[in-house]
């Protein structure tokens, strides 16, 4: 199979023509890959996109979560490149930029997923390669309320401390995975820090200096405080 | 090949739990040693938490996380420019080359190329991080294996390449020089030359090296079939970079993905080893920097003129959406995926750093061997804690 | 022997008061000679800077300045190694106490000796292992991992490769017929090779082996790279010495140089001719000829060579990467032993042959 | 390869042999610091240096800072007018304009920001100090800097001049 790939990058990327590319042979490339992707996983694909020349995404339903990951690594995504989640709640806290003495602003907390949609507020987001040829894959997935998702730790290794890392940050749970136990906070640490909920105090216990602080002439207005 | 490794560690296992049992009354509690957080070969605050049977590694385990400092969510209350400061802290040996794929995913989702003089210049930045970078694996890789002289070697010529930098750049170790849409500044005058002549110095120190230690017998027994990591297994774990090549993986994000940069402006070679050991992986290591002062020298001769910006908004608003883009760091594949709803700065920022995948292998690799190969296999995997933490 | 000490009509107190004070000197300025000029400078040479350069002329006094700074340390004894603090507080003072008793047998000079041994280099060979004694105890004592391996590497290293040191030694005992240390330099000096006396006999041309393996042996035995194991500071911190501050790690640096130097002059002793240079350039022909201005050179040849020696000792340790443990245990083993039996053998036949 | 094959421990000692040599003859790569300095580039960024007088107190840096290192507080003033018999303006007047340099990190969006051209790196880098507090430059301090703000390097060959200021 490695063979069979090389000769597949040889063809695709003569090393001296790189900068002359043209864009329709890769999207070619990258659709019948996407082809080949959703062929194999069948129905568990709820969503994909290919962007042109850029990357491409799946997003698969929870219960085919595993078989996804042996799927893709049949067909030749054997490089484990990262795994991770994403709250896509809005922040309640914003960037702690306000002035305090201004009423706090109304926040849109309307939940909007990204690429390849989604239904929940978490996702667990994962990326794997094809080696030399490069072409990788985003493969999402919705969490449920039930917080919990099958491991990869099986499929590939690597996804080990991934899962740690999400687990500890998100609070999304792995099922099958050998060791949950936190990598960076302590045991006791309570709350997950990733989420957008959880708010980052180094952003709420000090005042932003950025507020106007000029002091208006003694006969102005305050309206007229404003800085230019 | 493939299984050969392991079934090697799982055999000398096995071998010592059988010896220990031969010898019952002779049989002894295991010791648990912590090497870290504070200890020289940890450079950083790594832990390793190995319980040895004698000297004998039985279980390992890293314990990462003394130098966590939150940068996924920090980028979420900062702007892209912000951002841009704070991830040059990442791997901050090589800085500049944290900044590129940042700022390349950024321009991705604005659709905004840099200028091909910006994109020259990039590349000779990052390559002269590399150098700074690999430079100093080698003369600390001698200071693990107990010889003392390499590293003063790596400080005093990756002196002259961190001069270079901060002349371009104005920061030694943080240069925050990379903008979405090309570079804050054009080069100062005199940098082409002086360039020239610190990469003569940087192959100068590569034989140096080479000599002092590659070539000494000593160290090869200390490296060699040490901490063997086979093809698959590396691909799995998800190891990139040099140690991924010195398993037998030719692939470079540098030459095998296109990205706005100048790298296929230059003729070089990627190097790779069959072996798979510590010795193949320094080693690679080393060609490396010789193939990094190639490119660097070719990109001089042929940097493009014009402008070094493109035409971007003072207030950068990034357009929603999602990218994701890799390039082949010091240390190897590092990665942001970033996630856009169309604010002044990002939305999720997902740091893949190179670090954290190249030693989540360590409890894998380090079964069966002893105390000092635990450091050696240490040093040659090359981890930087900022990049392992993030 | 003919005469005894220079000042032999001296009483008892003030002669030993000038052993003593002999003493010091013999230990103490080769170790700060080694430090400064090795250490400090040939070392920083080595690697492209100066090293110290602030206290003194070109950094001369800095010794002195750490030494100043050492003693104003706290003496700590960490709180697991309380019940034992004696033993603790002890092991470095046994590690010097090595150097001191191996400085007595070595000869300065025609009569510039503290002692005069018949079986010398037996008693310096025997006194050497007296520091893995103090090592030992120093790392069991310091209730730390890292000292405890460390100290079990010293221990398990100093005796591997003490054998292929006497084994190395026994090729000059049987060429020069004596242990008498005195009696081997003047063997050398007065020697000839094959009827031509212009170099004397130093045993480094008849027993070069020896000498190669008494120079590794004795870079194991002061645990320098590339057999620093014990020490490892990327490894073990710096293995039995981790917990030790203050003048008590002072004593055991010092002891470290000082046994370096010492060694130093025994091998210059042993394979360099010693205090001596060829008897025939001045026409002498035994000890009793010899004149009495050698008292005072002798010793500065003794140091000449012993400075050389030092040199390469410390060159090796500032270019090489250390060894693993076991690699080491293999090395004296399957490596030296063997050599050296074949050198005592060949040295043995050729004995009786000629 | 023609050349004899040398053994690597050799080798190695023939390197930092000829380091030995090079070190005596040569000269060292160090320097001996307080008693000889190195010049950094111009464009390092030691520190930063206030023009006060160009300084609107848009807060602009202030809140451009990643860490919010910077503080601005300042106070409306008549200036005389521009031409003869015009109103008098209306200027902002700083009153305290704060670097804390235990916080900042040196990335320089403040000085790239600035509107007004009011902040400026300088190279010097010689301000440490016992007291963490200390490490808080106030205006005047921060325009004693001035003084050792360098001009612009010349640029290599190939720039677009007519770049930025």
């Amino acid at each position: 199979m490695w063979s069979m790939v090389s000769r597949l990058k040889r063809e695709v990327f003569p090393l001296s023509s790189t900068d002359t590319t043209t864009e329709a042979p890769r999207d070619e490339r990258r659709d019948a890959e996407m082809a080949r992707i959703t062929g194999a996983l069948g129905a568990a694909v709820l969503d994909s996109l290919v962007k042109a020349n850029d990357d491409m995404w799946i997003r698969v339903s929870a219960d085919a979560w595993r078989t996804t990951g042996e799927t893709l690594k049949s067909l030749g995504y054997s490089y484990f490149c990262f795994l991770s989640g994403i709250d896509w709640l809005p922040s309640p806290f914003g960037k702690g930029e306000e002035d305090p003495t201004e009423p706090t602003p109304e926040r849109d907390s309307t939940i909007k997923q990204g690429y390849t949609g989604g239904a929940t507020r978490f996702q667990v987001i994962a990326r794997v390669m094809q080696p030399f040829t490069s072409l990788g894959v985003n493969i999402k997935v919705d969490i449920d309320d039930s917080m919990a998702i099958d491991s990869w730790c099986s499929v590939y290794a690597g996804a080990n401390w991934h899962e740690r890392e999400t687990h500890e940050m998100f609070g999304i749970g792995f099922n099958g995975h050998p060791d949950l136990r936190n990598m960076y906070l302590p045991s006791d640490f309570e709350g997950f820090p990733l989420r957008k909920d959880f708010p980052l105090l180094a952003r709420i216990v000090k005042p932003w200096p950025g507020i106007v602080d000029v002091e208006p002439l003694p006969g102005d207005d305050e309206q007229e405080g404003e800085a230019s | 090949m493939t299984m050969l490794g392991d079934r090697q560690q799982l055999a000398y296992i096995a071998a010592q739990a059988a010896d220990a049992r031969v010898n019952v009354e002779l049989e002894t509690e295991g010791m648990t040693l912590n090497i870290g957080p504070q200890h020289p070969a940890t450079h950083g605050t790594l832990r390793i938490i190995a319980r040895l049977d004698g000297e004998q590694v039985v279980w390992a385990e890293p314990s990462a996380g003394y130098m966590h400092r939150g940068y996924e969510k920090l980028t979420e209350v900062r702007t892209y420019p912000q951002v841009t400061a704070l991830v040059n802290r990442i791997d901050w040996l090589g800085s500049f080359a944290n900044e590129v794929p940042f700022i390349l995913a950024a321009e991705k989702l604005m659709g905004v190329e840099a200028p091909a003089r910006a994109q020259h210049i990039r590349t000779i930045l990052f390559e002269l991080s590399r150098i700074a970078n690999v430079s100093l694996f080698l003369g600390d890789l001698g200071v693990q294996l107990g010889a003392v002289t390499p590293v003063f070697f790596a400080f005093r010529d990756r002196e002259y390449v961190l001069n270079l930098i901060e002349a371009a750049t104005g920061g030694r170790f943080h240069p925050n020089f990379d903008r979405i849409g090309g570079l804050k500044d054009d080069l100062p005058a005199g940098f082409i030359d002086e360039t020239r002549m610190v990469m003569k110095k940087l192959r100068t120190f590569c034989d140096q090296i080479e000599d002092l230690l590659f070539g000494n017998e000593i160290f090869q027994s200390r490296t060699r079939g040490i901490g063997v990591i086979p093809k698959d297994v590396a691909l799995q774990y998800g190891l990139s970079g040099a140690n991924l090549r010195a398993s037998g993986v030719d692939w470079d994000l540098r030459r095998d993905q296109e990205l706005p940069m100048a790298w296929n402006k230059a003729d070089w070679k990627v190097w790779t080893h069959p072996d798979g050991d510590s010795f193949a992986r320094c080693w690679v290591r080393l060609q490396e920097v010789r193939e990094s002062t190639k490119i660097v020298d070719q990109l001089l001769d042929t940097i493009p003129s014009g402008p070094v910006m493109a035409k971007v908004p003072k207030i950068i608003k990034v357009p929603e959406g999602e990218a994701w883009v890799s390039t082949e760091n010091p240390l190897g594949e590092m990665g942001y995926y970033v996630v856009s709803q169309g604010d002044q700065g990002p939305f999720r920022v997902k740091i893949r750093s190179a670090s954290f995948n190249n030693i989540s292998i360590v409890p894998w690799l380090l079964k069966g061997v002893y105390v000092p190969d635990i450091i050696t296999i240490l040093a040659s995997l090359y981890f930087i804690l900022g990049d392992i933490d993030r | 022997m003919s005469s005894a000490l220079i000042a032999a009509d001296l009483a008892y107190w003030a002669q030993s008061l000038l052993r003593v004070l002999g003493g010091l000197v013999a230990v103490l300025l080769p170790a700060g000679t080694v430090v400064y000029l090795f250490l400090f400078k040939m070392m920083s040479f080595m690697q492209s800077r100066l090293g110290p350069m602030e206290a003194g002329p070109y950094g001369s006094m800095q010794l002195f300045a750490e030494v100043g700074k050492w003693l104003q340390k706290e003496d700590i004894v960490p709180a697991n190694a309380q019940p034992e603090a004696r033993i603790f507080k002890m092991a470095p003072l046994i590690v010097l106490a090595s150097t001191f008793l191996l400085v007595v047998v070595v000869p300065f000079g025609p009569d510039a000796w503290f002692t005069d041994f018949e079986v010398g280099i037996f008693y310096a060979l025997a006194v050497s292992s007296v520091s893995v004694l103090g090592i030992l105890i120093a790392g069991w004592s310091s209730a730390n991992k890292y000292s405890l391996l460390g100290g079990l590497r010293a221990a398990g290293q100093l005796i591997a490769y003490e054998l292929p040191m006497v084994l190395a030694v026994v090729g000059v005992v049987i060429q020069a017929g004596t242990m008498n240390l005195q009696q081997i330099v003047v063997a050398q000096n007065a020697g000839s090779m094959f009827g031509w006396n212009g170099v004397g006999n130093p045993y480094i041309l008849t027993q070069f082996v020896a000498f190669i393996i008494f120079m590794i042996s004795v870079q194991a035995e002061l645990t320098q790279t590339p057999f620093d194991m014990p020490i490892a500071e990327s490894e073990l911190v710096s293995g039995y010495m981790t917990e030790y501050s203050g003048f008590r790690f002072l004593i055991f640096f010092i002891g470290e140089f000082a046994t370096a130097g010492v060694f130093a002059m025994i091998a210059s002793v042993l394979f360099l001719g010693g205090w001596g240079v060829p008897f025939a350039w001045f026409g002498w022909t035994d000890m009793d000829s010899i004149d009495n201005w050698m008292n005072v050179v002798g010793p500065l040849i003794l140091f000449t060579k012993m400075i050389v020696l030092v040199f390469f000792i410390m060159w090796v340790r500032f270019s090489f990467p250390r060894f693993r443990e076991d690699q080491l245990q293999r090395f004296a083993w399957k490596i030296l032993i063997p050599v050296s039996l074949v050198n005592i053998m060949v040295t043995a036949v050729l004995k009786v042959a000629f | 390869m023609a050349k004899p094959k040398v053994p690597g421990l050799f080798k190695g000692l023939g390197v930092t042999f000829g380091t030995l040599m090079r070190t005596a003859t040569e000269g060292s790569n160090t320097i001996q610091y307080p008693h000889e300095k190195e010049t950094p580039p111009i464009r390092a960024r030691g520190v930063i240096a206030l023009h006060e007088g160009n300084c609107t107190s848009c807060m602009l840096c202030a809140r451009s800072c990643p860490d919010w290192c910077i503080y601005i507080e300042g106070h409306k003033e008549l200036a005389p007018p521009r031409r003869a018999g015009g109103a008098p303006r209306k200027v902002n007047k700083l009153d305290r304009f704060d670097i804390d340099y235990a916080l900042c990190m040196y990335c320089g969006i403040c000085v790239e920001v600035c509107p007004f051209d009011a902040l400026f790196w300088s190279p010097e880098y010689e301000y440490s100090e016992p007291r963490i507090a200390d490490l808080l430059h106030d205006m005047t301090k921060l325009g004693e800097w001035m003084e050792t703000v360098p001009e612009a390097p010349e640029l290599e060959a190939g720039a677009d001049k007519k770049g930025k200021k």
